[in-house]
């Protein structure tokens, strides 16, 4: 499936009574590489679930590709081509590393499979093993080779660098730059490691406290000191 | 939001709110004995049997409310408990109503121990079954046991002294109300104690991950196993109460059916608080009391849509919810 | 000789009774992670069903069997849609009350309608009487049960093991957030595999009756007996299920033999030694 | 200096699989040691089995000189390893303080008091205040750990650890899912620890790698195939290849 | 002025059913002899114990002595129920009238109870002489693993050995056995000629009958002798024709050919709403209400338990069961028991029809008890 946009208009959400999120509005579009930043505990990870869907939504509209899917559950969205790897990895524990993946296949052949084998050669070494047997960064291989199985048209990825060797990291970090250049994904990423976001990202939003605190462009981020000071907390970029 | 709260603030509102809770507590229980008192003072009875169980459900929310443990078999400490307490008076004609309840503390104590290194075994749906095998086991050795314990026709033969001497247990149940109320504010303010200690910490970080308990150096299973043995004593409280109250100590009190109305009783009033487990047994007896004399009959169904309504209205138990709401509702205004 | 291999086949006779009772239930509380007390609260809905189709309105045997799967799944649907939908994922201790609910307004309802008599389901012919086996006879309807739960756990054992409906439901248990996130619409897989689950107890209701005779209290007399050969085989494991059901009926069979009046004793201190052996069940898996 | 913690010739296979092979090191007070290697290398079985937490096939765990393969895993944290874990195991419904609060009692062998509350308990409630201002979760000290983020809760594992005071610390990638801003109090952290402890450090974060230890060890197929110093370890070819990628190319190597 | 009187059974539960047959007995005196006695008003008040719960029923007692301010209390399907109960009778002047617990020993627990029911003693004694007069010299007893089924085979043993037969193996199986296959095994190898069995009403009597049926006991020729628990009424029709032929002993079978009993059935069929569900509970409960009325007709309506008791103490007359009277000194109903046997009514229902009556037997219990 090609790349398609992604509208977030004012939105509000959070865990029950617990508001996370205020006012939130976005706009990506079709292959854009947007980069979320932001401190610990800030709303990152909240954002992105409430976009797949699975927090709770108080305000505000999202649309896919144009279609509203602001009600729809997060079975629906995953159907219009939304993909999401969560901060959590999530992978089935009592399910082999080769049914993990079939989940995320969708309605696509089972020869499918070979794809992410291809791009992550440890599972397939480790298919018939139980996910809660994989180690830490076995199963973030798994959990993002799960969700990219099912060809999603716009991808969120949180954190999914984190454990991961730094050779991986990179081969990571590349094929989804290759995806999204080739028109195939609009990708939101979070990551903590500002540097290889800011590689990565044609766009970068920054948020403090549920809201949006800074929008703009890798190159203008690098350069506003004070802003990655005091938004970021980290004392420069090199 | 309060999410920066201030630290020493946020200490003390925690130190006062335990001991405002404690009081009200304490307050609540009065309260509604006095009320119950008033009430129906013609029905203690009922009210002497809703403290036994009371003693049992708290004695159940030791284990599955604070550490987890699943079990449909907590009666085997309850029943040991009243089996103590009436062996000793039938068969070796100890009367004294404080002995016989050092007996069931004892019986009870000594049951729990056991069901605990039995029951801890295993986990989740296995480690229920274990405590449903153990309750039928004992089921059946009291039964088989029957010139000890009367089998199933009952122990009968129980005659406890009057307390002190002048209090006597009667038909209009005063001494055993009494008596009951007393046990039932003693424990409830230990187990007030237990709860907030060291000890209690533990065993709550326990029922949620135990490995990670390990890897700080301390043995869930020590500490669960001593658990058990205080709830075994709760229960044998429970047990020994009903023994001396009703006078004769029948099969029942060893059931599975028994364990299992507990049980529902602690969800249905709420997991892992005290009060939880009192509300729930006040509750569901008051209620069960109340539709059964209107309609003999039919009136489990009534039961059943209780037990229902609680699941889809206030799915943390009657106690577990309101508290819940009440306290977003400080959470909200502060 | 002949009293061994004469127990042998009630042992094994009375495991698969057991097993086409209680598979229903390892569905539900293995695959569902719902602890299903009202399990036995179907089979007897199935049950009465299926001795009102053949007994008042004297319909065939096979018509009354499938009347009571039908018809159950029809009553469950609604359950399922408002009750049992609120319950997945809950907590086990929640989860048992609402199943406890269920089953007490069931019996409850029972006794109001359909009286407290025990009820009868008429066997055809062909299932009556009893098949000569040699050196002794046995009931043909046995074998029909025999034969019953063979096919049963076959067909379960596929669809779980076997098919992408398995894989997914598997997905959707383990971590529905999860699955739903990548597209797995998980209230129409937990939906039909409720009703195959509900199925199965109203099925098991039906054939096992002539051991557990039907009347309002089944629902939860037996309770205990299902959560058992269930947890004790490894929830959500047909071939645990199995195992466990032939082993139990084995050792509850050979004690009620050589020692009746310990007959309990044997069933429950082997329970426990099973326990202590494979905590997790005979099959279960790791967690 | 003898050493306070040795392995020698540890074995672990899973099914086929040889997850640890062979493995020996020794580690004395005072060292800062980090253990690298590809993913799926072995190295958090490597600290399940010395932790006790998995029984390794052959070889031998000395603490302290004393043989304690066969002491269980709670007797090996009463001797003081310690581990975090890599993936977040805290208790859901507790708030931080309480958290370590457990930890500290656990420590002076107070758990099994029946009555009283740490809360009351002026000494630990300072303990826990210092460690937690620490690491920056003051502010969140009496929150159920269910309701703060991810990152925080890693904070707080390194938390529970330190609060244990090992002799040996084994950190399971510590820094994972801390944000950049936070990794900052973590160093801190583990500068302000008493300086004969042992650290050993498993983490993919090189930056945080290369500032924090001494001595690197690189773990790949469940063998060390590297074990020496910071600015030889980017110098190995297999090492790089392995692992480290393009990253031995960079300048971020102070 | 009204009279109460305070009713405690299971009629709820797994019991439900005799519970139910508790309030048709009462139901079907009141319909019958209407609710009056001289110008007091009988009034029912019902609490249910579903299981033998001895405190719940203690507690249920206290509670209608002390604030319904009943004068009587009756009922009491389990012993230990009625156990509970017996301390407190006398300080609160209540006479127990004790509709169905059937062990020997409830009666001695306190001189203000009477029983209207049996012991199982006393229904199972005389079919030992049954057995023994069929020929049958070896008889192997199997009974429910609980006090009655224990009373049964030591009162079956005693009257067994007394007519000089041998009873060769005595086995007690759990109550909750499901499936008899295996006893019915032993049964076989064990070479008895005969078995006397003992079980609960209710649902395992099915699966007994069956097993007894299905493993080829009945086809070799083993006979069966049980207690009339064994095929109630209620049970029949869905014993259906595994159970023809069963020989049992009791005091009460529906069919009972008296003019009495006509009324009674009829009256308690309407109460019940299903004839089918009749069983012996009914009687008992109708008798009860027979003495207690006699107890209010002797104290006028007045409060004095001691009274009451006394003047039903030697107490005769017809019931439906047939001529019955009160024991003085046991309080203890003596009665007929018959021998019946299941047989096809002319209308396709199945009856246990009586075949012999061993008259006016008392309560062999309390005597083996001494
Ligand atoms: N389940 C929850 N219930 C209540 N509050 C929550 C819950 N999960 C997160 N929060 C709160 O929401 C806020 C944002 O959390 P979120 O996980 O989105 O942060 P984040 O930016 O992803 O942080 P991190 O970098 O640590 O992953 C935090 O303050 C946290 O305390
Ligand atoms: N219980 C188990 N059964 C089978 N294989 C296992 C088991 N536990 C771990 N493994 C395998 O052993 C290998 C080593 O795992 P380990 O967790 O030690 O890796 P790691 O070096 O910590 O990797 P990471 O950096 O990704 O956390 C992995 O390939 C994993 O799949
Ligand atoms: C055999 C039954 C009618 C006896 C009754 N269950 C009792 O406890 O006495
Ligand atoms: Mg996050
Ligand atoms: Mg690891």
């Amino acid at each position: 499936m090609p790349a398609i946009s992604l509208e977030v208009e004012n939105l509000s959400a959070g865990y029950g009574p617990t508001r996370v999120l205020e006012g939130i509005s976005l706009s990506v579009p079709a292959g854009a590489r947007l980069a979320v930043l932001g401190r610990n505990g800030m709303g990152k990870t909240t954002l992105l679930a409430t976009l797949a869907g699975q927090t709770r939504r108080y305000e505000g509209q999202i649309r896919l590709g144009g279609s509203d899917v602001t009600t729809a559950p997060s079975a629906a969205r995953a159907h219009k081509g939304l993909g999401y790897v969560p901060q959590t990895r999530c992978i089935f524990p009592t399910l082999t590393v080769e049914e993990n993946l079939f989940v995320g296949l969708k309605t696509r052949p089972k020869t499918a499979l070979e794809e992410a084998y291809a791009m992550f050669p440890r599972l397939k070494e480790r298919r018939r093993n139980l996910g809660n047997q994989l180690s830490g960064g076995e199963q973030q291989m798994l959990s993002t080779a799960r969700t990219i199985l099912g060809r999603p048209s716009v991808l969120l990825l949180d954190e999914p660098l984190e454990g991961l060797a730094p050779v991986i990291c990179e081969e990571l970090m590349a094929a989804f730059t290759e995806l999204a250049q080739a028109g195939d994904m609009t990708i939101l990423l979070v990551e903590q490691r500002i540097q290889s976001a800011l590689d990565f990202a044609d766009q970068v939003v920054i948020l403090e406290r549920g809201r949006l605190a800074w929008t703009g462009t890798p190159e203008s981020l690098a350069r506003d000191h004070e802003t990655v000071e005091s938004l970021l907390g980290v004392g420069g970029l090199h | 939001m309060a999410l920066v709260m201030n630290n020493e603030n946020g200490r003390l509102q925690h130190r006062r709110g335990a001991i405002g809770r404690d009081l009200a507590g304490i307050a609540v229980i009065t309260a509604i004995a006095a009320i119950g008192y008033v009430a129906f003072p013609d029905n203690l009875a009922l009210l002497t049997r809703m403290m036994t169980i009371a003693l049992l459900v708290l004695s159940l929310d030791l284990v599955t409310g604070y550490c987890g443990v699943a079990t449909l078999g907590h009666a085997a400490l309850f029943g040991a408990g009243a089996y103590a307490a009436g062996i000793l008076s039938a068969h070796y004609g100890i009367n004294d109503p404080l002995l016989m309840m050092l007996a069931g503390i004892a019986g009870g104590a000594v049951a729990g121990l056991f069901c605990g290194v039995v029951i801890l075994r295993a986990h989740g749906l296995p480690q229920l079954v274990l405590s449903i095998a153990l309750i039928n086991l004992f089921h059946e050795f009291a039964n088989k046991a029957s010139s000890w314990t009367g089998g199933s026709d009952g122990l009968s033969g129980i005659a406890p002294d009057p307390i002190f001497g002048i209090f006597e247990f009667d038909l209009y149940g005063q001494t055993a109300f009494f008596f009951g109320m007393a046990l039932l504010l003693a424990v409830f303010m230990l187990l007030r104690l237990l709860v907030r200690s060291p000890f209690g910490m533990l065993c709550r970080a326990i029922k949620q991950d135990p490995l990670r308990v390990r890897a700080m150096g301390a043995s869930p299973k020590a500490a669960l196993i001593s658990m058990y043995g205080i709830s075994g004593a709760v229960a044998g409280i429970g047990g020994a109460l009903n023994a001396i109250s009703t006078q004769v100590v029948g099969l029942d009190s060893l059931s599975f059916t028994q364990s299992a109305e507990a049980l529902v009783m602690l969800v249905l009033g709420g997991t892992g608080s005290l009060f939880g487990a009192l509300s729930g047994t006040v509750v569901f007896m008051l209620f069960e009391d109340y539709v059964s004399a209107a309609n003999p009959f039919h009136w489990l169904t009534m039961v059943g849509a209780l037990l229902i309504a609680v699941v889809l209205f206030a799915p943390k138990g009657l106690y577990g919810t309101a508290a819940n709401f009440i306290g977003r509702r400080r959470e909200q205004h502060s | 000789m002949q009293t061994v291999f004469s127990i042998a086949v009630d042992a094994f006779a009375y495991g698969m009774v057991l097993f086409v009772i209680s598979i229903g239930l390892s569905v539900t509380m293995g695959l569902m992670r719902v602890v299903n007390l009202a399990h036995g609260a179907f089979a007897m809905i199935g049950g009465y069903i299926a001795s009102y189709a053949a007994r008042d309105l004297g319909l065939g045997y096979a018509v009354a069997v499938i009347a009571a799967v039908v018809i159950t799944i029809v009553i469950a649907i609604p359950l399922e849609r408002f009750l049992y939908r609120r319950i997945y994922g809950a907590p086990e201790l929640t989860q048992v009350l609402m199943t406890i609910g269920i089953t007490f307004c069931v019996i409850g309802l029972a006794n109001y309608g359909m009286g407290p008599t025990l009820k009868t389901i008429p066997l055809p012919a062909i299932l009556q009487g009893s098949a000569d086996l040699g050196f002794r006879t046995i009931p043909v309807h046995r074998l029909f049960v025999i034969f019953c739960g063979l096919a049963v756990a076959l067909a379960l054992w596929f669809a779980i093991d076997r098919t992408s409906f398995g894989v997914k439901l598997r997905a959707s248990v383990d971590d529905a957030a999860m699955a739903a996130a990548l597209g797995v619409r998980t209230e129409i897989i937990y939906a039909v595999s409720f009703a195959v689950a509900v199925g199965l107890a109203a099925f098991g209701g039906v054939v096992g009756a002539e051991l557990l005779p039907v009347e309002p209290y089944y629902a939860l007399r037996y309770m205990v007996t299902f959560l058992v050969v269930v947890s004790v085989g490894g929830a959500g494991s047909i071939p645990g299920a199995l195992i466990a059901c032939l082993l139990l009926g084995a050792i509850d069979t050979t004690g009620r033999y050589l020692m009746p009046e310990f007959g309990e004793f044997f069933f429950y201190l082997a329970v426990i030694a099973i326990i202590c052996v494979f905590p997790r069940g005979l099959a279960g898996r790791a967690k | 200096m003898s050493p306070v913690f040795e392995v020698a010739n540890l074995k672990k296979a899973f099914g086929g699989l040889a997850v640890t092979n062979d493995v020996s090191l020794a580690m004395s007070p005072g060292d800062r040691v980090a253990l690298i290697g590809p993913n799926g290398a072995g190295k958090t079985t490597f600290v399940n089995l010395v932790t006790g937490n998995l029984s390794p096939d052959s070889g031998e765990v000395r603490l302290g000189g004393e043989v304690v393969t066969k002491v269980g895993a709670i007797g090996r944290v009463k001797r003081g390893l310690i581990r975090s874990f890599q993936v977040t195991r805290l208790f859901q419904d507790m708030t931080p303080a309480e958290h370590v609060g457990l930890a500290v009692l656990q420590r002076d062998g107070r758990t099994g008091r029946m009555f009283g509350n740490f809360l009351h308990m002026p000494d630990v409630m300072a303990e826990i205040g210092d460690l937690l201002e620490k690491l920056g979760l003051a502010a969140l000290m009496h929150r159920k750990v269910s309701e703060i983020a991810y990152g925080q809760q890693r904070l707080l594992e390194i938390a529970v650890a330190l609060a244990l005071k090992p002799k040996v610390l084994l950190l399971d990638e510590p820094a994972a899912g801390v944000p950049q801003s936070d990794t900052g109090r973590i160093e801190q952290a583990l500068a302000d620890l008493p300086a004969d402890l042992a650290v050993l450090m498993i983490e993919h974060d090189m930056d945080l790698v290369f500032r924090f230890a001494k001595r690197v060890i690189v773990l790949a197929s469940g063998a060390i195939i590297f074990d020496g110093l910071p600015e030889d370890v980017t110098k190995d070819a297999r090492v790089r290849e392995a692992y480290l990628g393009s990253y031995a190319n960079a300048s971020h190597i102070a | 002025d009204t009279i109460k009187v305070g009713v405690i059974g299971p009629f709820s539960g797994p019991f439900a059913l005799q519970g139910k047959n508790f309030k048709a007995g009462i139901d079907a005196y009141m319909a019958v002899n209407g609710s009056k006695v001289g110008n007091d008003t009988i009034e029912i008040v019902y609490r249910d114990v579903p299981q033998a719960d001895p405190a719940q029923s203690k507690a249920l007692a206290q509670e209608l002595i002390v604030k319904e301010k009943v004068q009587y209390l009756a009922g009491f399907y389990f012993t230990p129920d009625a156990m509970a109960v017996t301390p407190i009778l006398k300080q609160g002047n209540v006479p127990m009238v004790i509709m169905n617990a059937a062990t020997s020993a409830i009666v001695t627990k306190s001189p203000l109870v009477v029983r209207t029911s049996f012991t199982t003693w006393q229904t199972s004694t005389p079919i030992a002489k049954v057995a023994f007069d069929a020929g049958v010299k070896k008889v192997i007893s199997v009974v429910s693993d609980y006090g009655p089924g224990i009373d049964a085979e030591n009162a079956f043993k005693t009257g067994f050995e007394k007519a000089g037969g041998q009873v060769v193996e005595a086995i007690r199986m759990p109550l909750a056995t499901k499936d008899f296959s295996p006893i019915m095994q032993r049964i076989k190898d064990s070479g008895a000629e005969g078995v006397f069995a003992f079980l609960p009403s209710g649902p395992t009597t099915l699966g007994f009958v069956k097993a007894y049926n299905e493993n080829g006991l009945k086809a070799a020729g083993i006979k069966f002798f049980a207690p009339g628990d064994l095929t109630q009424e209620s049970d029949l029709p869905a014993l259906g024709d595994a159970a023809l032929g069963i020989q049992t002993t009791f005091h009460y079978a529906v069919s009972h050919d008296s003019p009495e009993n006509k009324a009674f059935v009829e009256a308690a069929a309407k109460a019940i709403g299903n004839r089918a569900e009749l069983s012996f509970p009914s009687v008992s409960a109708y008798d009860g209400m027979y003495v207690i009325c006699k107890m209010i007709e002797a104290t006028g309506g007045k409060q004095d338990a001691e009274k009451a008791v006394d003047a039903v103490k030697g107490l005769a007359w017809v019931s439906p069961r047939g001529p019955v009277s009160i024991d003085p000194e046991s309080r203890h109903i003596t009665q007929n028991i018959y021998l019946r046997e299941v047989a096809k009514a002319a209308d396709g229902t199945y009856i246990n029809k009586e075949v012999q009556t061993f008259e006016k037997q008392g309560d062999p219990g309390l005597a083996a008890a001494k």
